[in-house]
């Protein structure tokens, strides 16, 4: 009897065969911290675009991250998804987890989703493919060699199409969107992946006003299940939700603290807002 | 820009049309086999053995694009060098069949191949050892090339060799595999190769019946290889695939470990060229080092290129039509054909930048434009 | 200074410009507004002359354009800072500016100071990659570079992508300093209503691949916002 | 059919091409003079021309065509032995008939094949004597392209010299790839190996393409003909026409023929051969000849036969004589092979071969070495009652190749 | 360079003075029964004639003997008169050798070539150079002793102390010495005289010392002078190792310079346009035909006609370049790999095209004479003149092109051009034009290699095949788009393969290096010098 439910269940067509699946890495938050990034410092050719960072996020935290153009903030993200090794310093996900020591793909599959500052999306595919291959699954190559689209699946990622507002264009070539449809889809992709820590650089840029609205609404309600890091330049975008914000400079952090606070730093006013602002 | 517009329109999943496909090589295979078996030679239906044997090379080369085009036409990795492990499979039948001579060599020794008895060696070196076991030469003949695409593939992919370089590097795999197998130390019988072969399986290699079963045989694994990408292509694995090859970061930053994908797809693709070789040599009745020579490589792409990449369906068709021109080119302008064939490189990637099954999409397309505008018209009148 | 009429585009069978008349008057500031995907980086493509136009005709000063290719509507005086940049990413910062000046009327043989003093920061990247170079300061390497050509008439594609809003404002100071003291004609597509109505003084409502509305800027009103820009 | 049919089956594309067309355009002039002179058995002789291009497997399916599909009576073809080496079972198989022209390694004979160029015997040993008893030559360079003909031959005159009583150490043998270009090193060696006291000579196997680059190199380096002669047994008037000889003069080759050697049906063959091309500076060379004597033989034997069925053909072949352009006569012995006078030439300026030495008679074609342990016991007579390629007399059996 | 002018010059000098001393002066009459006998004798029946000549007539007939060796020697067939026919701009002049006067032109048909072979011609030389230790010019007489000094005997020492008694000369004197001392060397019938002679060779590197000091080692019966000869020996062979480090370093170096010419014009199609250029090759093959054109137009003046052949191939595979990208190339921008298949096709074509109009055959493509011979330093290194100048040849184009692309705008405009299209033509770059431009410079260059190939190797429809490989693999190598890395590339790959080849033999030399290749592209993906930055990713 059991044997037979066990192995009806062993069979499920929706899903992976339970010992194919790699055991979900537990994330150590005990201190509520998600992510450490300590006394990392990079450079290019001589060029320090880090300087001795440290930057913490809380477990379920909305953190927006702002700076100058070329403070760092996008070199700082590399370093946290392994893109970019760096001198020196430590990044650790969680208690345990030390980021240096993987790479892309590993980090990736451990929950840090990052949408690019230049959309990137796979061109050749349909909206609803580069969807289906974000999908939080097994992304091992006889998994993704058995993979079947499950109902959930279907009926998840047919909701990020609602919210990024791409329905109607499910099967078009995403090489053939606009680009704020491509910032939309990668957004997306963030979306259906259900990542622990989401990266989003610059999402609105290329939005018109409602729609920076809409995302701002989004990443408010993605975080508490979601810990999420921003970077923007759009002023009314970080003011409409942030809670803390981490101003870079020069490879550091200049400021750090509440909407209120940072923009009425001088320092931040100097290099950053501009008089007005 | 206009390229990239065209391979959206015609792009989408592509549709490898494999049932048509399969019918079509299965109905030609049996009919040219019983009109070949069945009819008298008088018979103008009559299909003579040289055609059996001629169809026989055409498939097991257009089995060689087929996996080329999986891995250039799909995951965008240009191989300059699969020359290199077609041959190697075919050598690995070549040496089968050069066991099966046993002694009926010119010199009669039951042991050793004419070449070695002629160049004095006096025992069979190791690696020949076995190979006069079928079941353990093909092993061989798949193993080896697998192995072979495994370590480079894994050493080039885990280093994220890309695009031009690793094409080149894969030339100077075959280019280097060449000149080794060209060396007469190596024990492969030099330039000339393994040739002169009796039997396989104990069937008479020059019998008919052999013959249109090779051709036959040949026919089933292309059709075999065919479904077997198709089903790879289709599933998710495929569409990840194909977005390797437009951002294989992107797929990194999913979670993809796309040099494991690459690395498997490149194992995957170099085993089907290893059996087209196994599948060649009987057929020819000859391997030699020259078939690794990075032209013939190049060819091969040339093949895909002319079909039409990224259809496998377009591979088999561009392998199957240029082979043709060749035999027909090579026998009615001996002195002219290179620049026939040379001629049609140059138009057809001029001209159908998606190959000759693009022909068709193209000509809807340019169909469709014209509806536009008249579309345009009436509704401006 | 710039008409377009009757423009029709089509990438593949679909078509992204309808019928698209377009005037822009010497020493203006239009601002193209409308939501993603509508069609204003195609058009200016068009104008350019980096799309071909299925039908329709663009004239500059009374002289036809859309029969010239790229490079010559370059040196009749058109800049453009295109959506996305476009650095040339393995030139240096200093060659991606000195790109421009053959064609400059002057002859110059030196980057015009003016840059530097425009953008600062270029002066001090002078000397690495364009394609290091974070996305703010590539956009006002972009626009820098456009400025080289010394044009008659300057295109930008959302110039404020990702830049910090101290440059932002300053890039409208630029803008508004080029079109009043210079009298130099510009085209600016821009999704911030704020950059928009500071520097625009005439705007473009875009839908569908047409031209909907057309006004000076005072007049762009909440109706037609929620109209044409709302989602 | 009404006419007879002739395959021509040499490599008008490809690296082959550069002393395949020659062949082509001999056997071409040979039919159209036949034809003049009325054909044969009545019949106009029509050549069938097909590309190999270079690439050995399509030998193979392209004799198969010629012999299917075509239905040529004979095949003349072939220049690299693994070109011959792809075709032979082809021909096995459908019965065909083909000439040879080319000096090879030997070590074969088929029923199939008649072999007109030379076998080892007929020019490596004979030069090797030559520079032996002439030259006093004491060190030997065994230079030549790593692939089968070489390396026999070399075998071969490794095996002789020893048996002269050479050292080993007087021996040097150098292998190099096809089309090698670089000879910089190996020259270079060479001088190193003939500045040691003794009389040096090189004995060149060096294929095709890499023959320039070598004597370029030679002629720069310095190495003169007098210092360290070099004889080569694949460098002949064609291949120097594309070398300015005059650093080369004194150097020689071992052919069986010679452009400049003075006989009357020489100077009428060469009168041939350029009006047939319309080219006054046009060579003749050595595989030309044995195209030439192959082909009338074949035509005499057709007439003795009066058929061109392969079988009778083949049989009236064997005795069959032949003039040579060299003067004497060439016989088809009963092991396909022919006996032919060898002719040793140094090297003009003019790019022509002044002959130094010659046979005292015609040397008859060894299709199996006699200095090769393998096949010293082996012997090819394809007349009854041995009727093989491959006899042994010590078994007094035929190889597994009998048929 | 003008240390190689120099040496150059010298070579010339030392031809003509060969040639020219050849003056018509009238041999003495009775010499005629023995010239009759030399039309007469069979070649291996002619030694003791030429003997009989050399004593009777002495230094007189070094002419003679020049013009036989030089094969110029013939005589009327009616009369057996002697006569030597020199030609000098494809002017046949006819010498009556006993009178030494001009004569009448004869037909080909009148006069028959007095054969000589290896033997005499071995023999003809050293009897010259005995005559010519009494020569004038002290390079000649220096040579002429060194020529004798492989077969020593008592007559030619007595001439050569003859001549040392009034020669001035410091190092033809020192050359007599050492011939001296090697004969001492080997007939001294004293130990001690043995060892002094052997001091006195000490550090020599000419061949014959080290030979004869080898059997001394071996077999002299004296102990002492086996020691001493050992340790002559261990001096001489440090040296001789030294210089063939050197030496093997040219060769490398000189492979690296081929390398390089092939390569940098693909440095320029695919590297920097971003063009796999398949056809490559074959614009070598267009340059190294225009050298041989060129040849036959100017028949008389093959010196110069490398000077011609040079902008000429540039011109005609700069055209070809330009056509092939005009025609071909630009209608495949954006799609860098289907321009792997047109311009393969275009290479089918180019080839057989070659192959019709000039003859599958190999061509004759003559090298000048100041390219001919070597630069000998000292009797073991002697570097070759072709090389040399080709690989000054080299550095010359790689640099020019380097200044080119430097200074002109062309350089940043190409850049520009490969990496945004379309931006570029915005800023009003004439991207047709450059683009043409840019691949007939890549092209043309490659022709300039075809010039300097031509000089080295086969002149056939095949040339370009057997060097694009190569190319791409050091293009690829060095990192593609980086000129530098092209040169430091070539010269590696060119140097490595030599210091392998003697070890490890040319095949397996060559294989070698293409899996360090293979594995040096794993440590650096992007060949030596990759490009850098964000963008290259
Ligand atoms: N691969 C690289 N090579 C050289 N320099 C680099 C590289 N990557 C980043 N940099 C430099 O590091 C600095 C920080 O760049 P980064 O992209 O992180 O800035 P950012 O804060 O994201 O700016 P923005 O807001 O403009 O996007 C810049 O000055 C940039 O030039
Ligand atoms: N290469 C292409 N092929 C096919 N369709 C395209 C291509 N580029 C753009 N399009 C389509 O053309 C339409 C207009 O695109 P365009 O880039 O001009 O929009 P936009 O108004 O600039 O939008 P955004 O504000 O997002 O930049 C879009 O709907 C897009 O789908
Ligand atoms: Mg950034
Ligand atoms: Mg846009």
């Amino acid at each position: 009897m059991t044997a037979i439910d066990n192995a009806r269940e062993l069979m499920r067509p929706d899903r992976v065969w339970p010992f194919l699946v790699p055991p979900a890495a537990p994330v150590d938050v005990s201190k509520n911290v998600l992510l450490y990034v300590e006394g990392v410092s990079v450079s290019f050719d001589g060029f320090k675009a880090l300087n001795d960072l440290n930057l913490y996020i809380n477990d379920g935290e909305l953190r927006c991250l702002i700076g100058a153009n070329g403070a760092g903030k996008t070199t700082m993200m590399d370093v946290i998804t392994g893109k970019t090794q760096c001198d020196e310093g430590s990044v650790y996900f969680g208690q345990t987890i030390n980021l240096l020591e993987k790479s892309e793909p590993e980090i990736a599959q451990l929950g840090i989703g990052r949408k690019f500052q230049k959309p990137t999306v796979f061109e050749a595919h349909t909206v609803f493919d580069n969807l289906e291959m974000s999908l939080k699954t097994a992304k091992g190559i006889w998994q993704t060699l058995m993979a079947r689209l499950s109902p959930t699946e279907i009926d998840h990622i047919d909701r990020v199409l609602e919210i990024i507002g791409l329905k109607e264009h499910r099967f078009m070539l995403a090489g053939a969107l606009s680009h704020g449809q491509k910032q939309w889809l990668e957004i997306g992709m963030l979306l259906v992946a259900e990542p622990r820590l989401l990266l989003v650089d610059e999402p609105v840029a290329g939005m018109t006003a409602e729609e920076t609205e809409k995302t701002a609404e989004l990443l408010t309600s993605l975080a508490g299940d979601h810990t999420v890091v921003v970077v923007e330049h759009d002023m009314e975008f970080v003011r409409s939700i942030a809670r803390t914000v981490t101003v870079l400079h020069q490879g550091s952090v200049l400021a750090e603290g509440t909407m209120e606070q940072v923009q009425n730093n001088r320092d931040v006013i100097e290099v950053y807002l501009g008089e007005e602002a | 820009m206009n390229w990239l517009t065209q391979l959206f329109a015609a792009g989408r999943t592509p549709g490898h049309r494999v049932l048509p496909f399969v019918t079509v090589l299965f109905l030609v295979t049996t009919l040219a086999s019983m009109a070949n078996l069945m009819l008298p030679e008088s018979s103008p239906l009559h299909v003579s053995t040289y055609t059996i044997t001629l169809l026989g090379k055409y498939l097991s080369y257009a089995m060689l694009a087929l996996a080329v085009d999986v891995i250039w036409g799909y995951c965008g990795i240009l191989s300059l060098g699969h020359g290199a492990f077609f041959a190697l499979g075919g050598y690995g039948m070549g040496m089968y069949l050069m066991r099966q001579i046993g002694d009926r060599g010119v010199y009669g020794n039951p042991d050793l191949p004419d070449f070695m008895v002629f160049l004095n060696w006096d025992s069979l070196p190791w690696y020949w050892m076995g190979m006069d076991q079928f079941w353990f030469a093909m092993l061989m003949a798949l193993a080896v090339p697998g192995l072979l695409a495994f370590v480079f593939g894994w050493l080039a992919f885990r280093s994220r060799v890309t695009g031009v370089y690793l094409s080149i590097m894969t030339q100077a795999l075959t280019y280097a595999l060449m000149l080794a197998f060209f060396r007469n130390e190596m024990g492969f019988g030099g330039n000339n190769g393994l040739t002169d072969f009796k039997d396989i399986l104990g069937f008479d290699l020059q019998s008919d019946t052999t013959r249109v079963a090779l051709f036959a045989t040949t026919a089933l694994m292309l059709g075999v290889v065919y479904i077997l990408s198709h089903l790879i292509l289709k599933s998710r694995m495929g569409k990840l695939i194909v977005a390797i090859r437009d951002g294989e970061a992107r797929a990194r930053f999913l979670g993809y470990r796309t040099d494991l994908y690459k690395v498997w797809l490149f194992v995957f693709s170099a085993l089907i060229a290893a059996m087209a070789g196994a599948l060649y040599v009987p057929q020819v009745g000859i391997i030699n080092p020259g078939e690794f020579s990075p032209l013939n490589s190049i060819e091969v792409v040339v093949w895909v290129a002319v079909g039409g990449r990224g259809t496998l369906y377009g591979a088999v068709i561009g392998a199957l039509l240029v082979n043709y021109a060749k035999t027909r080119f090579t026998a009615i302008m001996p002195e002219g054909w290179l620049f026939a064939l040379g001629a049609l490189f140059v138009l057809v990637t001029l001209y159908l930048p998606k190959g000759l099954v693009g022909l068709s999409g193209q000509l809807a397309a340019s169909r469709e434009r014209k509806a536009g505008k008249a579309a345009q018209q009436e509704a401006h009148s | 200074m710039i008409s377009i009429q009757n423009v029709n585009q089509l990438y593949g069978g679909t078509r992204i410009l309808w019928d698209l008349d377009l005037e822009i008057e010497e020493g203006s500031c239009t601002c193209i507004m409308g939501r993603n995907g509508v069609g204003k980086t195609t058009l200016l493509k068009c104008l350019m002359g980096l799309l071909p136009v299925e039908s329709g005709q663009i004239q500059m000063q009374g002289q036809p354009l859309h029969t010239r290719p790229a490079e010559y509507r370059a040196k009749a005086g058109i800049g453009y800072v295109p959506q996305g940049r476009d650095i040339f990413p393995l030139l240096t910062v200093e060659e991606n500016l000195r790109i421009g000046l053959p064609i400059r009327k002057d002859k110059a043989k030196e980057i015009p100071e003016k840059i530097f003093e425009l953008f600062p920061v270029l002066g001090d990247m002078m000397h690495r990659r364009g394609g290091d170079l974070s996305g703010g300061q590539q956009q006002q390497l972009a626009i820098g570079r456009a400025l080289v050509l010394d044009p008659k008439v300057l295109i930008l594609d959302e110039p404020n992508e990702g830049i910090q809003p101290n440059i932002v404002k300053q890039i409208g100071d630029v803008i508004l300093k080029l079109n009043e003291e210079e009298g130099l004609t510009v085209i600016l597509v821009e999704q911030k209503l704020g950059f928009a109505r500071r520097v625009g003084k005439e705007f473009r409502l875009m839908e569908k691949g047409r031209i909907v509305a057309a006004d000076r800027m005072d007049n762009l009103n909440d109706d037609l916002i929620r109209q044409y820009l709302a989602v | 059919a009404d006419t007879i049919k002739v395959g021509v089956l040499h490599s008008l594309s490809g690296t082959m091409a550069i002393s395949e067309t020659t062949l082509k355009d001999t056997v071409l002039m040979m039919i159209e003079e036949q034809n003049k002179k009325g054909g044969l058995l009545g019949k106009q002789l029509e050549p069938v021309v097909v590309d190999p291009a270079s690439n050995w497997p399509l030998f193979a399916e392209k004799t198969r065509e010629l012999l299917t599909q075509e239905e040529v009576d004979v095949i003349f073809g072939c220049w690299t032995s693994v070109s011959r080496k792809s075709v032979l079972p082809v021909l096995e198989e459908l019965n065909g008939l083909m000439f040879y022209p080319v000096q090879y390694e030997g070590e074969e004979s088929s029923k199939n094949v008649f072999y007109t160029g030379a076998a080892p015997n007929q020019q490596a040993i004979p030069a090797v004597d030559y520079l032996m008893n002439e030259l006093e030559v004491e060190r030997w360079v065994l230079a030549g392209t790593d692939y089968v003909y070489p390396r026999t031959t070399n075998k071969i005159l490794e095996a002789y010299l020893k048996d002269k009583g050479v050292a080993a150490e007087d021996i040097m043998i150098n292998y190099t790839p096809f089309g090698h270009s670089d000879w910089q090193s190996i020259v270079s060696d060479i001088k190193k190996f003939g500045g040691e006291g003794k009389k040096t000579a090189v004995v060149s196997t060096i294929n095709g393409d890499a023959n320039v680059p070598f004597y370029k190199e030679l002629g720069n380096q310095g190495v003169s003909s007098e210092d360290i002669p070099v004889v080569a047994f694949s460098v002949g008037e064609e291949e120097l026409s594309g070398i300015d000889t005059g650093p080369l003069v004194g150097h020689m080759a071992a052919w069986n023929y010679f452009q400049s050697v003075d006989t009357d049906l020489n100077s009428e063959f060469i009168q041939k051969w350029h009006a047939f091309t319309g080219d006054e500076n046009r060579v003749t060379n050595d595989p030309m000849e044995a195209t030439y004597i192959g082909f009338n033989m074949w035509a005499q034997a057709v007439t003795d036969a009066g058929t061109t069925d392969v079988d009778e053909v083949e049989q009236a072949m064997i005795g069959q004589e032949v003039p040579n352009l060299t003067g004497g006569t060439a016989v088809m012995n009963k092991n396909h092979h022919l006996s032919k006078p060898v002719l040793i030439g140094e090297i003009q300026d003019d790019g022509q071969f002044e002959v130094v030495w010659e046979t005292d008679g015609v040397v008859a074609g060894d299709a199996w070495s006699d200095f090769l342990p393998g096949s010293k016991d082996l012997l090819a007579d394809w007349t009854a009652p041995v009727k093989c390629g491959n006899y042994n007399v010590e078994t007094k059996s035929c190889g597994g190749q009998a048929n | 360079m003008k240390r190689l002018l120099a040496i150059c010059c010298y070579c010339l000098g030392l031809m003509l003075s060969l040639s020219a001393t050849a003056a018509e002066k009238p041999l003495p009459s009775e010499l005629e029964p023995l010239l009759q006998e030399l039309t007469e004798s069979s070649l291996s029946k002619a030694i003791p004639v030429l003997d009989a000549l050399e004593a009777e007539g002495g230094e007189a007939l070094q002419p003679l003997f020049s013009y036989m060796l030089e094969g110029d020697l013939y005589y009327i067939k009616s009369s057996r008169q002697v006569i030597a026919v020199s030609e000098e701009a494809g002017q046949e002049t006819f010498i009556d050798m006993l009178s030494g006067s001009e004569i009448e032109p004869l037909s080909s048909r009148d006069i028959k070539k007095i054969r000589v072979n290896n033997r005499l011609r071995g023999h003809l030389r050293d009897a010259i150079a005995r005559l010519q230790l009494g020569s004038e010019s002290a390079a000649v007489r220096e040579s002429a002793v060194r020529s004798l000094l492989s077969d020593l005997d008592e007559n030619t020492l007595a001439s050569i102390r003859e001549a040392r008694l009034n020669e001035s000369a410091g190092n033809v004197k020192d050359v007599m010495d050492m011939a001296l001392a090697l004969y001492r060397l080997e007939s001294a019938a004293e130990a001690s005289d043995r060892i002094e002679a052997i001091a006195q060779l000490e550090g020599s590197l000419e061949g014959d010392v080290r030979n004869a000091l080898n059997r001394i080692a071996d077999n002299d019966p004296s102990p002492q002078v086996q020691q001493a000869a050992q340790k002559a020996l261990v001096g001489i062979e440090q040296k001789v190792e030294f210089y063939a480090f050197i030496d093997q370093l040219f060769f490398g170096l000189s492979l690296g310079s081929v390398l390089l010419l092939a390569a940098i014009g693909l440095a320029i199609t695919f590297g920097v346009m971003g063009v796999i250029n398949m056809a490559h090759g074959e614009m070598i093959m267009l340059g190294a035909y225009t050298t041989y054109v060129v040849q036959l137009l100017m028949p008389n003046h093959i010196e110069y006609s490398l000077w011609v052949a040079i902008p000429a191939a540039f011109v005609v595979s700069g055209m070809a370049g330009v056509l092939l990208e005009r025609l071909v190339i630009r209608h495949l921008h954006g799609r860098p790999l289907e321009t792997l298949l047109a311009t393969f096709g275009v290479s089918l074509v180019l080839q057989q095209l070659v192959r019709t109009v000039f003859s599958p055959l190999n061509r004759q493509v003559a090298s000048p004479e100041w390219m001919s011979g070597a630069w000998e330093i000292n009797p073991v290194l002697s570097l070759t003149l072709n090389r040399l100048y080709i690989l000054a040849f080299a550095l010359l184009v790689f640099f020019a092109l380097m200044l080119l692309l430097k200074k002109s705008s062309l350089g940043l405009n190409v850049r520009a051009v490969s990496q945004n299209r379309d931006m570029a033509k915005s800023m009003g770059i004439p991207t047709g034009r450059v683009d043409a431009l840019t691949f007939g410079l890549g092209s043309g260059i490659a022709g300039i290699a075809g010039v300097a190939l031509s000089q080295l190797t086969n002149v056939g429809p095949n040339l370009g095949q057997s060097y694009i490989i190569d190319s791409f693999m050091v293009v690829v190598f060095g990192g593609v788009g980086n000129l530098w890395g092209t040169l430091v590339a070539a010269f590696s790959l060119g140097i490595a393969n030599k210091f392998l080849e003697p070890v490890t033999g040319a095949v397996l030399a060559s294989i070698l290096v293409l899996v360090f290749i293979i594995l040096f592209i794993q440590k650096r993906p992007k060949g030596l010098f990759p490009q850098k930055g964000r963008a290259a990713e």
